[in-house]
């Protein structure tokens, strides 16, 4: 976890933080299998969050999960809960820790610092609490994770350090 | 022109004094004040020359209709065409006059007003042909160049703009008294609101005319003090100003601009305008309306200007230009410009109107006739006169006398046309009133609603129902608020486009369009000659192309073109509005996406490795790729090259090639996708092997290459070129989704969870062995085209033998947050076998040594595998694939298709040029037909010569034969033509 | 009687007020049979009629267009001509256009002031170097005049160029001397003055509704003002080609796409050649009113409303404000969209089809203007012949099914 | 700027979408017989009509899934999106605003500005 910048009403931090993506049909077999092993059942509807204390769930599209550890696990445990979901025909997990570098955003502000970067409409009504979103933001493809207290904001780690300075340059301008 | 100050005024801080220079000279405005009203409050009303004829031309109105004060401000980067009645003055401004040498008092440029009657409308399509074509082009040309243009260019500048964007369901476009009030009823609703203002101060017309007297019972600034209290308090409004919306594109898509230093000078470093893009449910325009002029004989003396202008000059600024100007008007409009003057203390010169004494508004009658102001009814202005400024008018009266009136001002009323640009950007229809003649907006075709005069209504009596009806589908509460006008009038207009000259003369000019010096007869003439449609009238006499798009002129235009054709002017249409509104400026659209962060640049989990060991680097799509790397600064990219390639074919090299594309394919009908995407075939292909494959577009043409992993007949790894990464994946997905949705087969991009090291060469084997002691590297164990997965430190890697060099080589997969300490070890390990990293250039020498090609360059979308002597890879027995039909069509079976082949120079000191073409003669003599061109040459230092590999007519069976290949400098030079490989035929070192 | 245009003309009628210029083409109604009917009154259509009856003698020609003259793409378009295509059959019919060009204001006796100002085509990474390497060196061996100009050769034609601190910088370019810029109205309404003189009629606002055929040959069109029979039709509507030819059962290989292009406010000479970059696909050059006219990318959706998203001028000024730092303190004074029809090769269609008497001149995506006297020219031939003249053979209508393809994606210079 | 409705993330602004032309064009199945014509139409042939069009985009900065699209070329109006395995829409529920055979609509073309 690094400090990106503080300024008033907006605090960003970069986090290195683990992931699987989960590809699959997304039927009732499928959501059990997986409530089966991460005791969490997957949420139904699209670009919905369930977590947990250990675990973060996002549907993104009907055959797509992404499970975020934002509490660091070894990878050896990590790769044991790999090889648990690959175990069904059903479940398709790849670990894609290394490809995504995470930001987290907190305070007022936020929003007003993401809207110079990107048209994506932040408002309650449109972007509820635990949903996620995958959108472009500073012509950069990114996912954006809605959770209580912070947002969480993901992008491919070649564009990490694009994406760091525009989120640096917008606090600035 | 002698103007007065009204010290009774709001917005002007009369005690603060501001200087500033005009032309070099020196002068004092007050804060507050444009460039415009302190040029007026010193009685200079000459402020530039005219585009064609260079008359001088003067202030003619006090907003952004103006066509005339347009002038460079030196001390910001000397930016050229910027509205003086816009810009506000700060302290040690400079200003230039623009378009005039050597001066703006007498002008060389003037001696065109001379030619005048020649330069009417098109005259440079009937002329400057002769005597031969050279002269256009070293003459005619260039003086029209030089003469044509208003300001200077500008100096460089690298200015910080930035982008905001907004997602709101109402968007309030004018904050005057239409749009105060549509923004009270929204108050506290759950409507997110964002009310926009060009001005510094909300309020519109309450704040620059005399028309209201009283709004519910209170004193107008009063009223305004407490709404815009009231709206700024409330949670769901956001309140905008000094933004101007410039363009509204289709599903209600704004964009506005925001000058963030008005009235000072900007800061460097510090964001001087905002471009604000807004995503809006719906819009309300009440952006009010724009006073149109008249036409006669030299309506564009300075001094001469719109009557409401000269009002909110005397409202908005404090200063009256003129104690009594004359005033001449065809409408009701200017009624309040009278009472103001007369509130101030004024009185105009004289009151003319073309209208006849009974449609004169009864109490505009009485004003008159208790201050004794001359009278003019059933009167038109003839002309006015005067050595560059206006000096004296001559108005013929009701009986057809001619008065001659001396004055110093003369302020012009044609008419209000509502500001329509906006509407019909939003794509909506205009129509014609035939009562107020003026277009208003009729049919919308986006969610949005017109309030006020921007919706053309006039009369002030039925603004509650109009604004309750219009906003009732948001159920918000009911208007009723109580106005009391101070000429309380009902809007009356009478029809006056031009009024012709007292004498015929070549020279009397009489304007229609004042930035582009068109006259009203230059239509006549448009129109003699058949240009009688609007769209072509505008562009042969080039009317209101000007920078203020014609806002005060073109619908007179319109007026006296329906006339002359005796036409309804529904019929004669208008021109299409087009964005923006008004100029905007090239920073701010371009806003923070330029410079620095123009395009990302896409780094390898080593980048700093390369940087710090001396990579140059290319750029590859958005990728930065080490090109070569330098051992010292003055190492040439030539001598790098060869030292890299020479060590592979010698020792060992390595190289990054992370940035390559790698797709997983993963579920139960993997294998039928994968035969149906690429050309090979993979059934009988061996779990843990590898194949390098093709794939087609199904025009039959290779669109990108790769080598595939089969972990599984259910899981595949796919590697792309690096370019094609995105549209191989796309691709994949586009026809996993809609042409065979029933096969259950997943893509995911692991691009970046993995780096890729490529490292080949004789000593390989001796490397790998030591940087990865636990894993066997015989060839019995690890055979050439197969992988295997491993653990390295407890990092899961992969190692697959392939080699793109022609030299034993290994590609290794590691997770990409380890990558660096495995690159560093292999690096230390490799040091004592000669290991030393290669870029793409060596790369690009050594596999085209083995004939291998590059997709994209030995390439061109017009390539088959068959062409390029590929014919093995595809899967003959397969009964589908990409592109499959398309290798059977005429075109692509014919024999004497473009084929790879080898070329190397007969005479082996001969230097060969990449992008050069193959030929038969000796000599050129141009046209000279060409067999095809050289894709990829280089020096090879493992041959001793240059080599290359061309795409040629008929090329296989050329080989063996002699050619020439064109040179750069129109020479040739004689070239064998061999098979495309010169290194390692039969692959000895890729399978030992 | 044939109108004669000079100083000398233009002085004589000053004289009385300019009031007896004759007009440029009548308005007829239409006549009932024409042995021609041209569709779309764009300079491709004008010119056809105009070649039609100089130099095929045919004379019972009209011209019919929906709006006016010149209204379409011709009007819409950022004026650049040059011939510097990669592929032969490209490069000969650009470059018969170019050497009409050359004449064409004395050819019409009116002046579409072509300025022979050069054109350049940046190239900003290795892959731009080929490509444009290799057009130079087939442009030099089909007779085209094309050089390689390096980085400081660039620098000495337009000065206001920064070429080095670019996110990609500029690394050289292609030069075509005898291309430049021309004033696109003026060759609509040359060829339509001069076509009128010959005796065609030139009819606006008259729309093509359906084309009539009978067993396999043409009959005439359906249009707003009532059927006029014909032994001949010429299509050449651009976007609206591909629906009229739905309407007689051809299918074209077309897509309307809208393209957008921009102008600044007028200001003195800063750069006197055309620069063309498709890597940031921006090209710009300064018409003689002093304003810069620059082109942008096209959407990449099909539309007919001549408009496009903001985001396709945002990308094309963020690259130019890099490229010329002088352009910062400039403003848009205008922008707009016109149609572009393109073809999967990014080639042109001049061709015949299946019914006999029927023909089409489309599918000139971003290339339209540049060939404007040259395709006009080449159409007249194919319609009086019945046969495809040599240079345009190539671009007939079957090419589609045999797969020879004239494949000109690069050289468009616009990514589309 | 479209807004464009895909059908599993709700409206987006187009920057987000790739177009995928026409829609509903069935791939021929490879291993049959088809002639030059056939296949040369499948391959470079998509209709092109000034009016209602059924196309497909592409949520690609996005969910990354295919969808269909009903719109208006003639002004942009977006009518309808559909997923792909839905039924292609009925369009007599939608008012056609096309006036002129060659598909210039009443409003909203934006090609003029007074209503004819």
């Amino acid at each position: 976890m690094t400090e990106v910048i503080r300024s008033d009403g907006v605090e960003i931090k970069k986090k290195v933080i683990q992931q699987i993506i989960l590809r699959g049909s997304g039927d009732s077999k499928f959501n059990n299998h997986i409530n089966k092993s991460l005791k969490l059942l997957p949420p139904s509807d699209n670009l919905r969050i369930i977590s947990n204390d250990n675990y973060t769930l996002a549907k993104m599209s009907f055959d797509q999960w992404n499970l975020i550890f934002e509490k660091e696990i070894e990878n050896k445990k990590l790769n044991k809960i790999l090889a648990d979901l690959n175990k069904s025909p059903l479940i398709l997990a790849t670990n894609i820790s290394d490809s995504q570098v995470f930001f987290e955003i907190q305070g007022k502000n936020s929003f007003d610092i993401l809207n110079k970067l990107t048209h994506f409409d932040f408002r309650e009504k449109s972007f509820k609490k635990s949903t996620a979103a995958q959108t472009l933001l500073a012509r950069v493809d990114c996912s954006i994770f809605n959770l209580d207290l912070k947002l969480l904001l993901s992008c491919n780690r070649s564009f990490a350090d694009y994406l760091e300075d525009r989120l640096i340059d917008a606090v600035n301008y | 022109m002698k103007s007065i100050n009204l010290k009774k005024n709001q917005f002007i801080q009369f005690h603060q004094k501001i200087s500033f220079k005009f032309d070099g000279v020196k002068y004092f405005g007050y804060k507050g004040d444009t460039i415009a009203s302190a040029l007026l409050r010193n009685n200079i009303n000459l402020v530039g020359r005219s585009f064609k004829y260079h008359r001088p031309r003067g202030i003619y109105t006090c907003g952004i209709e103006e066509p005339n004060a347009l002038v460079q401000i030196i001390s910001e980067y000397s930016e050229p065409n910027t509205r003086a009645t816009i810009k506000k003055i700060y302290e040690g401004m400079e200003i230039e006059s623009q378009n005039r040498w050597p001066s703006l008092e007498n002008d060389f440029g003037s001696i065109n007003n001379l030619f005048s009657p020649i330069f009417t409308a098109g005259f440079y399509y009937k002329t400057f042909m002769g005597p031969h074509k050279k002269f256009w082009k070293n003459l005619y040309e260039p003086l029209i160049r030089r003469a044509a243009g208003l300001g200077k260019p500008p100096k460089d500048f690298k200015g910080i703009s930035n982008h905001i964007h907004h997602n709101v369901d109402i968007t309030i476009i004018g904050g005057g008294l239409n749009g105060l009030l549509a923004a009270k009823s929204f108050i506290n609703s759950n409507y997110d609101v964002l009310l926009i203002d060009f001005e510094e101060q909300l309020g519109g017309i309450i704040n620059n005319s005399n028309k209201l007297s009283s709004i519910d019972n209170k004193e107008p600034k009063d009223w305004l003090k407490e709404t815009i209290q009231e709206i700024e308090d409330s949670k769901n409004i956001k309140i905008l100003k000094n933004t101007l919306v410039t363009t509204y594109n289709y599903i209600n898509h704004l964009i506005a601009i925001e000058d963030r230093f008005v009235g000072s000078k900007p800061i460097e470093g510090k964001v001087n305008s905002t471009l604000h893009k807004i995503r809006t449910g719906h819009t309300i325009l009440c952006n009010g309306h724009i006073e149109r002029f008249l036409s006669f004989q030299n309506n564009d003396l300075p001094g001469i200007m719109l009557s409401s202008s000269f009002e909110k000059y005397m409202c908005r600024y404090g200063l009256a230009p003129s104690k009594e100007p004359v005033i001449f008007s065809n409408n009701s409009n200017s009624n309040s410009l009278v009472y103001g003057l007369i509130k101030a203390g004024l009185k105009p010169k004289a009151y003319i109107d073309s209208r006849s004494g009974e449609e004169i508004e009864p109490n505009l009658f009485d004003l008159i006739r208790k201050n004794d102001v001359p009278l003019y009814t059933n009167s038109q202005i003839k002309g006015a006169f005067g050595n560059k400024k206006i000096e004296k008018i001559l108005v013929e009266d009701s009986s057809g006398a001619l008065n001659e009136i001396k004055c110093d001002c003369l302020c012009l009323s044609g008419g209000i046309n509502p500001d329509v640009h906006l509407f019909t950007q939003s794509k909506g229809l205009l129509d014609w009133d035939e009562k107020d003649l003026t277009y208003k907006p009729s049919k919308p075709f986006q969610p949005t609603i017109t309030l006020g005069s921007a919706s053309g209504q006039f009369n002030f009596d039925n603004l509650n129902s109009d604004i309750n009806e219009k906003l009732k589908t948001f159920k918000v509460k009911k208007l009723d608020v109580k106005l009391e006008l101070n000429t309380n009038t009902k809007y009356n207009i009478e029809k006056l486009w031009e009024v012709s000259p007292q004498k015929k003369s070549l020279w009397a000019k009489s304007f229609i369009d004042l930035q582009n010096d068109v006259t009203t007869k230059d239509i006549r003439q448009a129109i003699t000659e058949g240009f009688d449609r609007i769209e072509h009238l505008k562009r042969y006499t080039t009317n209101s192309m000007g920078t203020d798009q014609g806002k005060i002129s073109s619908i007179n235009a319109l007026g006296i073109v329906s006339d002359l054709l005796d036409k309804k002017v529904n019929e004669v249409g208008t021109t299409i509005y087009r964005p923006p509104y008004a100029p905007l400026s090239f920073s701010a659209i371009a806003g923070r996406n330029c410079y620095e962060f123009y395009d990302p640049e896409r780094k390898s989990p080593i980048h700093s490795w390369h940087i710090k060991n001396g990579a140059i680097f290319e750029d590859v799509g958005q990728w930065k790729r080490p090109w070569y790397f330098q051992i010292n600064k003055d190492e040439s990219m030539h001598d790098a090259v060869q030292r890299e390639s020479k060590n592979v074919r010698e020792n060992a090299g390595i190289l990054d090639g992370s940035t390559l594309g790698k797709i997983e394919i993963k579920g139960e009908d993997a294998l039928e996708f994968m035969n149906l995407i690429y050309t090979n075939s993979f059934t009988k292909m061996k779990q843990g092997s590898a194949r390098y494959a093709l794939m087609l577009g199904e025009d039959g043409m290779v669109k990108d290459d790769g080598i595939i992993c089969k972990i599984s007949d259910q899981h595949f790894i796919a590697t792309t070129t690096t370019g094609g990464a995105a549209t191989v994946l796309g691709c994949m997905e586009e026809y996993a989704q809609t042409e065979w949705p029933n096969l259950k087969v997943f893509m995911n991009s692991i691009t970046e969870q993995y780096a890729t090291f490529n490292i080949s060469g004789p000593k390989t084997r001796e490397i790998m062995k030591k940087a990865f002691p636990n894993i066997n590297f015989s060839n019995e164990e690890f055979p050439f085209m197969t992988f295997q997965f491993h653990e390295f430190n407890g990092i899961p890697i992969r190692i697959l033998r392939a080699s793109f060099t022609g030299e034993l080589g290994y590609e290794i997969y590691i997770p990409s947050n380890s990558a660096p300490k495995i690159w560093d070890n292999i690096q230390s390990v490799g040091k004592e076998f000669g290991l030393a990293p290669y870029g793409t250039e060596a790369m690009h020498l050594l596999r085209a040594e083995k004939g291998y090609i590059i997709v994209g360059q030995d390439t061109d979308g017009s390539i088959t595998p068959i062409d390029l002597g590929l014919s093995w890879m595809i899967g003959k027995s397969k009964k589908d694939f990409l592109g499959k039909r398309s290798l059977a069509r005429p075109d692509t079976i014919r024999e004497d298709r473009k084929q790879l082949v080898g070329i190397i120079p007969s005479n082996k000191a001969d230097k060969l040029e990449e992008g050069q073409h193959i030929i038969l003669d000796k000599e050129i003599k141009s046209p000279v037909p060409m067999l095809g061109h050289i894709t990829s040459c280089y020096y090879s230092s493992t041959l001793g010569h240059d080599f290359a590999l061309a795409i040629i007519k008929n090329g296989r069976s050329m080989i063996g034969t002699k050619a020439y290949a064109s040179t750069s400098s129109m020479g040739t030079t004689g070239v064998d033509i061999v098979k495309p490989v010169f290194y390692d035929e039969n692959n000895k070192r890729l399978v030992s | 009687m044939k109108k004669k245009y000079s100083i000398f003309s233009l002085a004589k009628n000053a004289l009385s007020g300019h009031k007896d210029w004759p007009k440029m083409w009548r308005s007829p109604e239409p006549r009932e049979f024409y042995d021609v009917i041209i569709i779309g009154g764009g300079g491709h259509g004008l010119g056809t009629a105009y070649y039609l009856a100089k130099e095929h003698g045919l004379k019972n020609i009209a011209v019919i267009e929906k709006g006016w003259l010149g209204g379409g793409n011709t009007g819409r378009n950022t004026t650049i001509i040059r011939s510097n295509y990669l592929w032969d059959d490209s490069a000969h019919l650009y470059e018969h256009s170019l050497k009409l060009w050359e004449n064409l204001s004395s050819e019409l006796n009116y002046n579409v002031m072509f300025s022979q100002r050069g054109v350049m085509n940046l190239a900003h990474n290795e892959h731009d170097i080929k490509e444009i390497k290799r057009r130079v060196s087939a442009n030099n061996l089909n007779g085209i005049d094309s050089f390689w100009l390096s980085k400081e050769e660039i620098q000495k034609k337009v000065p206001i160029m920064n070429t080095d601190n670019l996110r990609y910088p500029v690394l050289g370019a292609s030069y075509q001397p005898r291309g430049g810029v021309a004033r696109h109205d003026a060759i609509a309404w040359g060829f339509a003055m001069r076509a009128d003189e010959m005796g065609v009629d030139i009819i606006q606002n008259c729309e093509a509704h359906q084309i009539r055929t009978k067993n396999g040959t043409i009959e005439g069109v359906e249009t707003s003002k009532g059927f006029l029979r014909a032994n001949k039709i010429g299509v050449v509507a651009s976007g609206h080609t591909g629906v009229l030819a739905e309407s007689a059962g051809i299918r074209l290989p077309l897509q309307s796409k809208p393209l957008q292009a921009l102008v600044s406010e007028p200001i003195k000479p800063i750069i006197d050649t055309v620069v063309m970059s498709s890597a940031v696909h921006a090209y710009v050059s300064q018409s003689d009113k002093g304003e810069l006219v620059i082109g942008a990318g096209t959407d990449n959706y099909n539309s007919f409303t001549q408009r496009g998203g903001f985001n396709i001028i945002e990308d094309t000024i963020r690259a130019m404000v890099e490229l010329y730092p002088v352009f910062g303190k400039m403003k848009m004074l205008r922008q707009w969209g016109g149609i572009v029809d393109i073809c999967p090769d990014a080639s042109p269609i001049i061709s015949k089809c299946d019914i006999e008497g029927l023909f089409f001149n489309c599918g000139w995506g971003t290339g339209g203007f540049k060939a404007t006297p040259g395709s006009a020219n080449v159409f007249a031939h194919t319609i009086a012949k019945n046969e495809p003249h040599q240079i345009n053979s190539a671009f007939n209508l079957d090419r589609f099914a045999s797969g020879r393809l004239v494949d000109e994606h690069g050289a468009a210079a616009v990514a589309h | 700027m479209l807004i464009i409705n895909c059908p599993y993330c709700g409206p987006r602004d187009q920057s987000e979408f790739s177009n995928g032309g026409e829609a509903h064009v069935k791939r021929p199945d490879g291993s049959k017989e088809i002639g030059d014509r056939e296949w040369g139409e499948y391959v470079f042939i998509r209709a092109n009509p000034k009016g209602l069009f059924y196309e497909r985009w592409v949520h690609t900065h996005g969910c990354r899934k295919w969808f269909n699209c009903v719109r208006d070329t003639s002004t942009d109006e977006i009518l309808v999106t559909y997923k792909l395995d839905e039924k292609k829409p009925n369009l007599n529920n939608f008012k056609s605003v096309v006036k002129t055979p060659s598909g210039e609509p009443e409003v909203g073309s934006g090609n003029f500005t007074v209503e004819k």
